[in-house]
């Protein structure tokens, strides 16, 4: 590819434009949520779409998350290929019992007749002093739940590329954006478009520990691993993109190759998905370990306001330095 | 073309509707047997005393409509046309009910009729009406989406979120509040402070009506009514039907919070038993036709029963078949 | 015994009427150059405009009593009492702060004036409002609870559910309703289908009155009615005070979903101005006054600031303190 | 204790007594929840309480869990000590935003000011052929938050007993009753009353594998150790009881001791709390382990409703045994 073939943009841009190419692409999408029209979504992500698409397609709905998102499964199942926009996963909660009890379970409980064609995407995490409410990562939940994909893009290619792969599936797809990402800048082929969604990515190669991470934190494990390079540790660092199913192999053929992980999750750390991806390498590849799997996660703490705080809870490069360096003993 | 905002008064046709509240009737008396003698099990909700309420909606459906109802939803299914020998397997949990028997009494689903379920949470059909309803809209069809719930749902957030939605967005959706005057075990005036439902609906600018749910005319004339709004565009309507449920809640209930003499009362307006003197004493029914159309719904009671014995349980091979669905869409 | 239902007319609760609102506006104005100064971070969520409900309503409650506010709560926690020096070190995550430095702007709390915050989660104050009117009622307090939201909340769910239990159980809750016309960049035509707030909180039975939000006096005088009514036992009481935001959302919003000149006109009708010109035609105040009183308040956020500045950051060590409450209640 | 000490219960009985010796105790307790009064609860725990205490102590409520528990939250606030009953976990999700927004995190956001001494019941999980939407086990969601407390009684006098502790204790309470459980039946001493919620308990002694579980789990667990000890394979049982926070040190003692461990959890496998224990014995106790921790879990299924699907859906003691052999390799 030469570099004439690449964009500038930022992951908000490609998230843009991947629905934009989705809305064009097949007339059964419209997007859906809290302020996504008029007001340009609260992360600015569908700014210029409404003027482009159109009220009916681009639908600012009340503040009622549990009917709009309920309102999107059921519209899935009437044969439409809804994009569900809830603001924040914080308010995800409102609409959980939809999620939970009615999408992810339709399918079985009606013996395979009525799968949910709807993609659920939401803002999930901490880094903007937003204090307790508004600062959760509860992906991990919802990586808990039979009946639903769950995917977490970290790159550009992904933010740009996932959204398309989700609509086609025949199931409920919900997707987490990390806020801090939103203005991550960077380079795109020009005509990127639909990725994968069943793989983990290996960002980095190593041979000393594995780092594991996925949206929020992959940035933050590529600059440990970065940091722990200068110091001749090569950390390799899988990105798991898809939080639901697990790419259970490719961790593991890490792993089996590092002998070490260290998992790196923004949720609390008790309970986390940083407990699945530990317990999954126990049981794959404990007797390839050359130490237990360590992680770094968030502080159990409803997130605090001022920065020094909320920074000391979440996950940290150095903190994820120190974890290797205590895996590797040196 | 004829009105179809009014209910046809053939002779056809109110032997029809007595036939359907027969047949719904019929098969739970023999499902609460079945309960008895464990062939049922889970949690078993009967529509008793309350059959002319779907059977009155749904003569106002065409094919190409949706229906979603609640845990309290064989009547529902049967109504809607699902056929009884899988509505019986799926209450035996076999792979050959309608449900594949995964679902049991309280998710009874049928792709042909547009039957959504079934569901066991309380309230939690509403939003996904609005969705079946905005797609509807969406894509141009006339269809609606005919949407059931009792009135202890009223109280629940998502009832209110989904009425403004569908007011706001003018959807084709009619709302029926099946009004048995309990919820479980909590009387209408504990739960709402708005007794009045039908009331409450306007509050959101939907138009609405109460109507005796006792009465199966009325519950088709009324339904009729408000479809024939629906379709002409007229966003959602709402119908509150004041009913009655003659049994207990569940299997597991013990009546404590309501007396023997009211549930009596009640039990002598019932629809099937006012519905059929009322044709008798018109000279519209005769003790002959009766008993034929009860050894028909007998029969037919039979032989769902015999399918439901003779269907198979899905091999635990298949525990986790349709979590996920296979081919793309 | 005076009576509580009427606003005293007399000088110098005008004046301090005038002078609550200017306290607010001046604050929020300084909160505003302090975001830009990057002092006060996260979302920032200023009030501008609607002066007039906080400090009208406040005027009705009691030092027992209880306020419930959103995440727009400074002119609330100003008005309640709580003291400008901690409230600026709260905004800057200072230890001194109200909350510790922990909640910020939006998560305001304080028990000696019994303001429960600071709720980021739209409607989700509602149930908490309901609960201490149970507490208070059913300890036999003479409380009464006072909850502040937006009209965007109406549409939720919690709104729906708290109204209900509120009429049912006949708590004493004052439910103000901060119609300012806009949900973030949502107008209220888009979020609900009855426009007419004050007429959807009767759906519920609870009497309720809409009163022009911009007017201090008819906000003091309504919020006085209601909260005799709701001591003397009569139950919840809705006000809808209908206002207007001047200034964006918040910090990140371009408000490409409302015109220049409606904002304007708004202005025109600004609480502070009106309330100020109507002062001065009736010789009840003189510019003298306005600059002293404006020299007074530019001195509160003065040392208000400078108290912020002067405060500490809690040690890092102290991170996971207050996640847990640490004594036996 | 004498026998003569000791009287005949049942676990829905105990709950029943513990209610009524709070209501007794404190008159700021209260019982509120759907159906708890006229109708007497929908598990019959609460029968016979209306009568004598009154509808403003037990308290019925209309269909609205959000606003039921959060006014649940508000009164603890208020000076009340509300006992919040949630028919089943499944509904639990309605209310999910009180419970992790504000109760959990109101005593942290107001900087220490506010605490919340609310404790919420709620009947969790499977095995009544309730299918889908109604056999939910979501214990580990709520483990998982910062700010609560969490416990599953297990054994009747852990029914009798944790409620009193848990009305003590200043923060918000979960308590997690399970709906096999109301009818086991048994002996209570006849004072039976408070027991302390911060530890775990070994209801079994043994020197071979750790079997670690709680609530609907427990007996199953019993049940493998007794098939096991048949074969004389010496299972210990360890009872977790209080699931947030975890009593670690009880867990890796006893790990610690048998160098193998099988979690049993009714949750489904992927991210639930059987992970984090998993993860838990990982990092306090990987030198000593002679094999990875196993997992006996709920399948990835949405719980269907015939008897033969659903039981294969749970964990049973066969698939524990099962494990336990695997783990020792014989
Ligand atoms: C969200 C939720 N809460 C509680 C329940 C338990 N429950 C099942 S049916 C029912 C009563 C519902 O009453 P109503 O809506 O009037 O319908 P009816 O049973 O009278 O037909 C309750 C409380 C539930 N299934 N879902
Ligand atoms: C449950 C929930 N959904 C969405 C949001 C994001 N949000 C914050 S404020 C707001 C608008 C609220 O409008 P309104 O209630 O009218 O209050 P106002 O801001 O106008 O004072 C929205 C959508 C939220 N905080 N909580
Ligand atoms: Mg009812
Ligand atoms: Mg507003």
């Amino acid at each position: 590819m030469s570099a004439a073939g690449m964009v500038q943009t930022t992951y908000r841009e490609a998230v843009r434009a991947a629905i934009r190419a989705a809305l064009k692409a097949d007339e059964r999408v419209f997007l859906m949520g809290e302020d996504v029209g008029r007001y340009g979504g609260c992360y600015a992500v569908s700014k210029g779409l409404l003027a482009e698409f159109g009220p009916e397609r681009i639908r600012d709905t009340p503040l009622s998350e549990a009917a709009f998102v309920g309102a999107g499964i059921g519209a899935a199942l009437g044969g439409m290929r809804p994009i569900v926009e809830i603001m924040t996963v914080n308010f995800s909660l409102l609409a959980l019992d939809q999620i939970v009890n009615t999408a992810a379970t339709l399918l079985h409980m009606s013996g395979g007749q009525f799968n949910v064609p709807v993609v659920i995407r939401m803002a999930t995490g901490a880094g903007r002093q937003l204090a307790a409410q508004h600062s959760h990562s509860l992906e991990g939940w919802y990586a808990h739940v039979p009946g639903l994909k769950v995917l977490a893009p970290a790159t550009l290619a992904d933010a740009r590329g996932m959204l398309a792969t989700a609509l086609e599936d025949p199931n409920p797809v919900i997707i987490f954006e990390h806020v801090m990402l939103y203005n991550m800048a960077g380079e795109l082929t020009a005509d990127a478009g639909a990725v994968p969604i069943d793989k983990a990515a290996v960002r980095r190669l190593g041979r000393d520990v594995t780092l594991i991470g996925y949206g929020g934190t992959l940035g933050k494990a590529l600059e440990a691993a970065t940091a722990l390079a200068a110091d001749g540790i090569e950390a390799e660092v899988v990105d798991l993109r898809t939080l639901r199913p697990l790419d259970t192999a490719t961790i593991v053929a890490s792993v089996a190759r590092t002998r070490r992980a260290v998992v790196v999750d923004e949720g609390w750390r008790t309970g986390g998905l940083s407990a699945e991806i530990s317990a999954l390498i126990m049981e794959h590849a404990f007797w390839e370990l050359d130490a237990p799997v360590g992680r770094v996660c968030t502080a159990e703490v409803p997130i605090p306001y001022p920065r020094h705080l909320e920074q000391a809870a979440l996950p940290q490069p150095a903190a994820i330095v120190a974890a290797v360096r205590a895996t590797l003993g040196r | 073309m004829p009105d179809s905002t009014k209910p046809r008064l053939t002779h056809a046709h109110l032997i029809e509707l007595l036939r359907q509240m027969l047949r719904i009737r019929r098969f739970e008396e023999k499902c609460v047997e079945l309960y008895s003698a464990e062939k049922i099990r889970g949690f078993l909700h009967v529509y008793i005393g309350e059959e002319a309420v779907a059977v009155g909606v749904m003569q106002s459906l065409a094919p190409g409509d949706a229906a979603v109802a609640t845990y309290r939803e064989h009547g529902h299914a049967l109504a809607r046309g699902v056929a009884m020998g899988p509505l019986m397997a799926e209450m035996y949990g076999k792979k050959e009910g309608c449900s594949r028997g995964r679902g049991g009494s309280m998710h009874v689903f049928d792709a042909a009729t547009r039957f959504y379920g079934g569901n066991a949470i309380v309230g939690g059909g509403l939003p996904l009406a609005i969705g079946l309803a905005l797609a509807d809209k969406m894509r141009g069809r006339e269809n609606i989406t005919a949407c059931f719930f009792g009135e202890g749902a009223v109280a629940e957030g998502e009832f209110h979120e989904s009425l403004n939605l569908a007011a706001l967005w003018q959807l084709p959706v009619l709302f029926i509040c099946e009004n048995n005057l309990y919820a479980m075990g909590t009387a209408l005036a504990l739960s709402e402070s708005e007794t009045d439902i039908h009331a409450k609906a306007q509050s959101y600018r939907i138009p609405s009506e109460a109507v005796d749910g006792m009465d199966v005319i009325a519950v088709e004339a009324a339904a009729r009514r408000a479809v024939a709004a629906i379709r002409a565009g007229g966003g959602p309507r709402f119908l509150e039907c004041r009913t009655y449920r003659f049994r207990a809640h569940s299997m597991f209930d013990a009546e404590l919070y309501r007396d023997k003499a009211e549930v009596e009362v009640w039990k002598k307006r019932g629809p099937i038993l006012r519905f059929t003197e009322w044709l008798k004493s018109n000279g519209m029914l005769h003790d002959t036709e009766v008993t034929g159309i009860e050894a028909e719904v007998s029969a037919e009671v039979d032989s769902a029963v015999v399918f439901a014995e003779a269907g198979n349980w899905e091999p635990v091979e298949d525990l986790t078949r349709y979590v996920l669905a296979e081919k793309r869409a």
